[in-house]
């Protein structure tokens, strides 16, 4: 990307293709939030309404869904991975309210390791399902807008996205373009999201999260409360897969159904600030940001090529320890060893940062920096003063 | 849409007169890390070979060029990680952000499929597959193409040339076939089952057990019990040990076939032979009743000036011998340049033109020695069949495992190696 | 030299600043009473004794020795027992392991159970049962046995009598008063009577400081001394 | 497969059930499944018991116990590579075994103190959630750790060390004849380690304080340090424990085909090992001895109708998590919890 | 008002509350005393809906008739009006005072489903909150959290959170345990106000109190109802003496009745 910063910021800032990613894994990263930081219960199945929703995309898409045809407005189908998920939460609730604590979250994660064993042999979902599914029954990007007015809608997607022309000026890339109609679904999903929390509703919850049994003496049905919080993220899980899907065109059993899926999220929600909604999208940028910066050339080129630019041969070429240079330390270390030190993060975080980064922020500043999230986004894109995302 | 403004991006991209650029995706880094290498030391051994220079020494990611006649190729780098989003991410950022003409790899059959779909069709890019074995990407309608071609041996080729071999060359006459539960295990049951059907040997059960399963003694049994005289399993690294340490650590009575693979696999099941056997006697293994297994190639495979220069200046770069994967990606290192001279462009897609039905001059294998058949683009060519015997000096710094194959026992001619056209598991018609 | 002694101390919550300088002494074998109004900081002053929440200045002294800073089970290990105010037993043992936990290493269990269940005979035959599942006063009860069984020199006993029915209140006076003999305790209580009953001495807190104290016969429970600080 | 058909993962099953059902209950198979799965369950409590004092006694979750179990392998694996020859005998090797345990019982319990210690302490206080967190933290490193050092040494950080697993002696590789079939004298040591394993623990709960101090002291760190309980002491010896409990099932695994040292061990480990927790019910040992016999026979026998009759590939890695979510629906608080320390 | 008939739970092999029957009126404060585990508490839990009864009914009085409330959840019988405070404290710890009793308030309302708008823009919750921390006394500690008050603010806190949403029906357990006997005042007069516009049952130990609060004493003992009458009856009836009060007064102590009262308790 053509963007005016100096070699150190663009090895340090996600590229846009990744930052669309941010975006809908973000969104889930949210929604999980949004149950387990407000209810306290910690749903560690959740990456099954994700792959859910991701899954009925790709299907649908592939004329494997009966009475879905393969040219359904992508919308429309956002929606209907929405309410899959809302589906499944409902049978997947009804069973697992019944527990609380540990018991809740592990019966959850059977749940989601049931389904995921599940897709992985199921043939009748495509050749080889152990390799996932990927979008072969149409080449058309999926769109997002009012279907079926085309001026009003952009396809997403890398190679089948629409690129956009704004004020003559500046063109969009597909990959910006995407970014920009993601972060568009994501922000009204956030901010759906965001009511909800600060709705008599929301407060209920966060009352059963301190004190359960009190909440029941005063009169609430704590389990439909529960259930409801459960539905409603799990409709925003499903459609971040379905957004995910649309945008990638494939999806595996792993990034949808494997509970490490699930991990990522809790990871973002930690980083960005446990029970702060916001907070998970910007954790799982910093995961991003440091994955990509510790991976190699092509997949985002980050540290090693800049390294290497900067270093010059002969400081890499230096022996360290027995005959292994530096530039072989780094291979070994550093080079795709991101989990590493999103580990040692990560452990940093839940020691010395316990409300996340955005947790933290707001305990200074005291008011929601949420306000300031569209703002920030158009700051990704310094180059690019349009703002489709509002 | 879209779909069309990025066609003709990477079209035009490449056209810049005198550079092919090619984007390569194999895995160098993580635990199949050796796939991708030779994967790329066999394609960079091609280059060489054409370009009558010496092969580029790291298989590492980044940029490198190398200059054929007035012809210069730019090879962009990814590492995979054997991982197929990885594959799809890359290969997509490679034709849209490089720009390049073709694709060439990956090493994982999951990958390849996976880019295949979401890239190669949707762009319509010329892409060579490989070394990914699996037959049905040349075979299904999803992932066959007339843009997506395959210079490297596949599945079909190993089951169809050990199932000729069991069925013609040994007294076998009823087996069990054992898969493991994905694309590659499944090719390697269907190929068989169809030859050694063909050919009037009796099929006693087949059973597709996940992959890296470890719980063989009741499978074994099971065969044991139906009275297999062979049994035959289609499995990778990752299986394999399990289901040899288990073989040998029962008595069974029927010999075991399979393909032979690449030296991660020798030295696992060299390995369990040594543990097993204590020390490992030409004789030793014989009684062991494994093999003898298809290879798809191996250094000591084939005898011609090729060859021998291949693997002269292979051994002499990279310090050890070229393995199962390399003759097919020398090949089509070597198929790219030749389609540019014939073509006489650069353009991605007058290359892809000039590949189909190509006969292949300079081959590992010989001249001439790889065809791309019309039907389905994949190459065909000649396969061997050879026993594990024990490495023995000769090898050993250049082969690190205790066990290697055999000077051939038989050889496969290529014309009987692939599914033919019209088969009913040939549902590529191009 | 006193069995335990407070000097100037000084306690926060975070940054609410609870005991002003709060100084005060119990000699060995006598009972001394801590009275006042709710929130004026009496068990924060127990909390300070045991170092649950050290005081950030001052010093707090047992048989000489200053313990500010101390570890809370070193303090214990040092002979100090504490009843809490609101129970605090451990729901999830049951009330023979709850009695168990208080025994220190070393000393004959059986004894100290038979003790327990002579003052309160409820205990016994719910012994087997959850603690968590007994009744409010029959947790208290728990509270105050575990207190006693722990053969301490010095006793601090948090608001004993709470939700117990007069008829146990006795027996709890009875008890703390036969424990009295050979124990020093440092009492809170908020029934007035029985806390100037059992006491010799007392001290009135009142906004985080010691206002008033004095010898109990000198005054009865309706004394202007007390209305002063103790009413709201 | 393709139409209706393929819509149900278990249609070509259908036929060979019944016949199937017959040789089932031949009394040859049953014992053979019946050891099987008695073995598979000595390995499971054994994975499980260490988390089980954790989480049972201290609540704490410990997510980095599966990859406690896999350097124990590694370690263990290690320490009889290096000692182990070509032509040691087997009384030697059973040594080396007995030896490794101690060690990497004894490193392990060391680094899961300091883990304790340095980590773990400092948030007793916050919500039991973060426990989770950190130790999930501490497995992403761990693992990653593991595998740069062991592809530092050229091994295959996936498939399992095969160096390892051959210093096993030959008694334990060889089927021996027992009652009515031949069973493989690997499975009859598990199973013996199994048992050991059981009685150690189950004397550490009942003879010492250890138990009861360190509920208390979960429930309600505070009174228990008051009642003169050392609280942190007592919390680091259990953690210890714990891990070097999950060590030592490592280098057991280390000589199992199943499993083997390698570095998705981890996970493979940690799930059942939560399973058979959750579904024991949580802290009570007893649970999870049950827990592991059930899922142990449970799986052995789905292991035999997969090698027999069922084509559905994802029987064998289903099967665990079917069995919690059952047990779960069926019994909430698990098969020997109560209720009310399943809230949070 | 509320009535039981034949009330019963078993334990296992314990009756923790063995056929009682009570009738409640309007208005009426009534006081529910007995020795420690008499199954006061296990009485107001079956009536609330946190435990099932093993045997028996509860009855409350709607519009016109009796509504069968004996197996209805805590949350349902809390909405019919009936709220109950807990002996052992139980509050939203983290939350503020105000927003404890808030969330309570809320309760009663039918806005608590609304998940659209803000909970600003429900001022009557808010004001509602407010009114009862005056009455109870907390109104300056109102953005404390609740974990952070004193023991007896904590206590005051349970009657708040009880009294918002105006029951019918409340339940009061031990209120003012461990509140200064000095502000023992407070409370009475906090009770008494309560008992004007609610009806009230007590339990408390606080003779004091009960003599002073109620209009009805009713006496539990091992379950069972054991006496039911005016205060000044119930003071002087033998049994209860024998049972309960047997009071401890001033200048029991110092001779040693340790032993007798075991023996009399056992
Ligand atoms: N954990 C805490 N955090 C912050 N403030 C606290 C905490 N615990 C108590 N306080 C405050 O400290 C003051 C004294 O509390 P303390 O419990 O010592 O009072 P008390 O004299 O025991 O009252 P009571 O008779 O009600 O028990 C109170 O104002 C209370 O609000
Ligand atoms: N969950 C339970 N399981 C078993 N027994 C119980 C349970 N809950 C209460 N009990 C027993 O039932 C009896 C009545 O308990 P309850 O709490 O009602 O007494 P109470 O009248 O409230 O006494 P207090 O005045 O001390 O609060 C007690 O013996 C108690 O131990
Ligand atoms: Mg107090
Ligand atoms: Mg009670």
């Amino acid at each position: 990307m053509n963007s005016p910063l100096s070699a150190q910021a663009v090895a340090v800032l996600p590229r846009v293709e990744t930052m669309v990613a941010v975006l809908y894994f973000g969104l889930f990263a949210i929604s999980f939030d949004f149950v387990s930081g407000y209810t306290g219960y910690l749903s560690f199945g959740h990456t099954m309404f994700y792959g859910a929703g991701a899954y009925l995309v790709v299907l649908t898409a592939n004329g494997k869904i009966p009475f879905l045809s393969a040219s359904t407005p992508f919308v429309l189908l956002l929606v209907l991975c929405g309410l899959l998920a809302v589906i499944l939460a409902l049978l997947v609730g009804v069973v697992s309210f019944r527990l609380s604590g540990v018991y809740f979250a592990m019966i959850t994660l059977g749940f989601s390791q049931v389904l995921y064993v599940f897709v992985r042999d199921w043939n009748y979902l495509g050749s080889n399902p152990r390799d996932g599914v990927a979008v072969t029954g149409r080449t058309a990007g999926f769109e997002i807008g009012i279907p079926g007015v085309d001026s009003a809608s952009l396809a997403i997607g890398q190679l089948t996205g629409d690129t956009a022309e704004l004020l003559g000026v500046v063109t969009l890339t597909t990959a910006e373009v995407s970014y920009y109609m993601v972060g568009l679904v994501v922000l009204i999903c956030y901010f759906a999201m965001q009511r909800v929390i600060h709705s008599p509703f929301g407060r209920t919850l966060i009352a059963i999260r301190e004190n359960e049994e009190r909440a029941r003496a005063i009169g609430y049905n704590t389990f439909y409360y529960k259930l409801g919080a459960f539905a409603i993220s799990a409709f925003f899980a499903g459609t971040a897969g379905g957004l995910f899907a649309g945008y990638r065109r494939s999806v595996t059993p792993e990034s949808g159904f494997y509970f490490l899926t699930t991990g990522d999220a809790l990871l973002a929600s930690i980083i960005g600030g446990f029970g702060t909604l916001a907070g998970p999208l910007y954790g799982h940028l910093f995961d991003e940001s440091v994955r990509e910066f510790l991976s190699k050339a092509g997949s985002g080129g980050g540290l090693l090529p800049y390294l290497r630019s900067n270093l010059g041969q002969g400081t890499l070429e230096t022996v360290i320890y027995n005959g292994m240079t530096i530039g072989e330390s780094i291979d070994v270390f550093l080079n795709g060893r991101a989990a590493l030190y999103v580990g040692i993060v990560f452990v940093l975080f839940v020691l010395y940062v316990p409300n996340g980064l955005l947790g933290t922020v707001r305990g200074r500043l005291n008011g929601t920096v949420a306000k300031g999230f569209p703002m920030w986004f158009r700051q990704r894109l310094p180059d690019r003063d349009s703002d489709q995302s509002r | 849409t879209g779909g069309d403004s990025e066609r003709a991006d990477s079209g035009s991209g490449g056209s810049s007169s005198g550079t092919v650029s090619i984007g390569v995706l194999q895995p160098i880094s993580g635990d199949l890390k050796y796939y991708g290498e030779q994967a790329l030391w066999g394609f960079y051994s091609g280059l060489a070979y054409k370009g009558e220079t010496d092969p580029i020494e790291k298989a590492s990611t980044g940029t490198r060029s190398v200059t054929i006649g007035d012809t210069t190729y730019e090879l962009h780098v990814r590492d995979t990680q054997f991982d197929t989003d990885t594959a799809q991410t890359l290969a997509t950022n490679l034709v849209q952000n490089e720009d390049v003409d073709l694709l060439f790899g990956c090493a994982s059959s999951g990958a390849a499929t996976r880019v295949i779909k979401t890239v190669s069709k949707q762009t319509g890019i010329p892409t060579l597959i490989g070394p990914a074995a699996s037959a049905s990407i040349t075979a299904d309608s999803e992932t066959c193409a007339a843009n997506v071609f395959r210079a490297s041996e596949n599945t079909a080729m190993d089951a169809r040339s050990g199932g000729t071999y069991v069925a013609q060359q040994t007294d076998v006459d009823s087996v069990y076939l054992f898969g493991a539960d994905y694309s590659f295990g499944k090719a390697v049951v269907n190929n068989y089952r169809a030859v050694l059907e063909a050919e009037g040997i009796e099929i006693l059960g087949e059973k597709f057990v996940p992959q890296g399963y470890s719980e063989w003694e009741g499978l074994l049994k099971n065969a044991e019990d139906a009275g297999a005289a062979g049994i035959v399993g289609g499995f990778t690294v990752s299986t394999l040990p399990q289901l040899f340490t288990a073989f040998l650590n029962g008595d069974y009575s029927y010999r075991v076939f399979g393909g032979f693979a690449t030296r991660i696999t020798n030295a696992a099941m060299g390995q369990t032979l040594q543990k097993e056997l204590g020390s490992l006697t030409k004789n030793a293994v014989k009684k062991t009743k494994l093999g003898p297994f298809t290879t798809r190639y191996h250094w000591n495979q084939y005898d011609n000036e090729i060859n021998n220069e291949f693997v002269n200046m292979y051994t002499k770069t990279y310090g050890v011998v070229p393995d199962l994967f390399t003759a097919g990606t020398f090949t089509a290192a070597s198929a790219i340049v030749q389609a540019v001279e014939e073509a006489g462009s650069t353009d991605g897609s007058d290359i892809g033109a000039a590949l189909g039905g190509m006969t292949v001059v300079d081959t590992p294998k010989g001249p001439d020695g790889y065809t791309f058949q019309g039907y389905n683009n994949q190459a065909r060519s000649e396969m061997t069949v050879a026993a594990p015997v024990p490495t023995g000096d000769a090898w050993t710094d250049s082969w690190d495992a205790p066990v290697r194959p055999s000077d051939p026992v038989a050889r496969i001619d290529a014309d009987t190696v692939t599914i033919p056209k019209g088969a009913d598991s040939m549902a590529c018609t191009l | 030299m006193s069995l335990l002694s407070l000097e100037a101390v000084h306690t926060y919550y975070g940054d609410s600043h609870i005991l002003e300088g709060v100084s005060l002494e119990v000699d060995r074998g006598e009972v001394v009473a801590l009275v006042g109004r709710n929130g004026v900081g009496k068990t924060t002053t127990l909390r300070t004794i045991l170092q649950l929440t050290p005081p950030s200045e001052g010093q707090v002294w047992l048989r000489g020795e200053d313990i500010t800073g101390a570890d809370t089970h070193e303090v214990a290990d040092a002979g100090v027992g504490w009843i809490p105010e609101n129970r605090r037993i451990f729901s999830r043992l049951t009330v023979e392991e709850n009695i168990h936990v208080a025994v220190p290493e070393g000393r004959n269990i059986d004894a100290a159970r038979e003790r327990a269940y002579e003052t309160f005979p409820d205990l016994r035959e719910h012994r087997h049962r959850d603690a968590g599942t007994l009744s409010g006063g029959q947790q208290q009860m728990l509270a105050i046995v575990r207190g006693l069984v722990g053969d301490n020199d010095l006793l601090l006993v948090d608001e004993p009598s709470e939700g117990l029915a007069p008829l146990i209140v006795s027996a709890v006076a009875d008890a703390l008063a036969a424990t009295a003999t050979e124990t020093t305790v440092l009492l809170v209580e908020q029934n007035l009577p029985l806390a100037l009953d059992l006491a010799d001495r007392f001290y009135v807190l009142d906004d985080g400081q010691v206002v008033d104290s004095g010898d109990t016969n000198e005054v009865d429970d309706d004394d202007e001394r007390f209305r002063r600080y103790l009413s709201a | 497969m393709s139409g209706v058909l393929a819509l149900s993962p278990f249609a070509d099953s259908v036929p060979l059930f019944v016949d199937t059902l017959g040789a089932f209950f031949r009394p040859r198979t049953l014992f053979g499944v019946l050891v099987d799965g008695v073995a598979k369950a000595a390995l499971y409590i054994m994975i499980a018991s260490g988390l089980t004092l954790i989480f049972g006694l201290m609540g704490v979750l410990n997510f980095a116990h599966g990859s406690m179990t896999m350097v124990g392998a590694y370690l263990g694996g290690l320490l009889m590579v290096l000692v182990v020859g070509q032509e040691t005998g087997d009384p030697t090797r059973l040594l080396v075994f007995g030896l490794g345990v101690v060690v990497v019982f004894a490193v392990l319990a060391a680094f899961g103190g300091l883990l304790e210690i340095g980590l773990i302490r400092p948030i007793y206080d916050r919500p039991p959630l973060s426990q989770i967190l950190l130790t999930f933290g501490l497995t992403l490193i761990l693992d990653e750790l593991a595998r740069i050092v062991v592809s530092f040494y050229g091994l295959q950080p996936i498939s399992e060390w095969q160096a390892a697993m051959a210093t096993k002696p030959d008694v334990l590789g060889q089927q021996h004849d027992l009652v009515v079939a031949s069973v493989s004298g690997l499975k009859l040591f598990e199973i013996a380690c199994g048992i050991l394993a059981v009685v150690v623990i189950w004397v550490f709960l009942t003879r010492t304080r250890y138990g009861l101090y360190v509920r208390a002291g979960s429930e309600d760190s505070e009174m228990a340090a008051a009642l003169g309980v050392d609280v942190r002491r007592v919390f680091t010896v259990v953690f210890a424990l714990g891990t070097g409990l999950g060590g030592v099932a490592g280098i057991l695994l280390a000589w199992d085909p199943s499993w083997g040292a390698s570095v998705p061990l981890a996970v493979e480990t940690l799930l059942p090992a939560f399973v058979v927790v959750i579904i024991g019910g949580l802290g009570t040992f007893r649970g999870t001895v049950a827990a592991g016999l059930l899922v142990g026979l449970i799986d052995a026998t789905m292991t035999w109708w997969f090698q027999n009759a069922i084509a559905f590939t994802g029987l064998p890695e289903m099967t665990i998590f079917l069995i919690l979510v059952i047990v779960l629906v069926v019994r909430p608080q698990g098969l020997f919890g109560v209720e009310e320390v399943g809230g949070h | 008002m509320l009535r039981t008939r034949g009330l019963t739970k078993q334990f296992g092999g314990l009756t923790a509350v063995d056929g009682v029957d009570i009738d409640l009126a309007a208005d009426e404060c009534c006081s529910l005393i007995g020795p420690n585990g008499a199954g006061k508490t296990t009485f107001f839990d079956l009536l609330t809906g946190k435990l099932t009864p093993t045997a028996g009914t509860v009855e409350l009085w709607g519009e016109d008739d009796w509504i069968d409330i004996t197996h209805t959840p805590p949350h349902r019988t809390a909405e019919v009006g009936l709220h109950r405070s807990y002996q052992i404290t139980n509050l939203f710890n983290k939350n503020t005072v105000r927003e404890n009793v808030r969330i309570a308030a809320q309760a009663a309302g039918d806005d608590a489903m609304n998940c659209w708008h803000n909970t600003g823009a429900f001022e009557e919750y808010i004001t509602e909150a407010e009114a009862i921390l005056d009455r109870v006394g907390l109104a300056e500690d109102a953005d404390e959290s609740a974990g952070s008050l004193s023991h007896g603010a904590k206590r005051q806190l349970e009657i708040a959170v009880a009294l918002a949403g105006d029951p019918d029906v409340l339940l009061l357990d031990e209120p003012n345990a461990g509140v200064s006997s000095e502000s023992v005042e407070d409370i009475v007069a906090l009770i008494e106000d309560v008992a004007t516009d609610h009806a009230v049952l007590l339990v408390e130990h606080n003779m004091d109190i009960v003599m002073t609060v109620s209009d009805r004493i009713v006496v539990l003992n091992q379950g069972a109802v054991i006496a039911d009458d005016e205060p000044a009856a119930v003071r002087s009836d033998e049994t209860v003496q024998q049972a309960y009060l047997g009071g401890y007064e001033r200048g029991d102590v110092d001779d040693d009745r340790t032993g007798e009262t075991a023996g009399g308790r056992a």
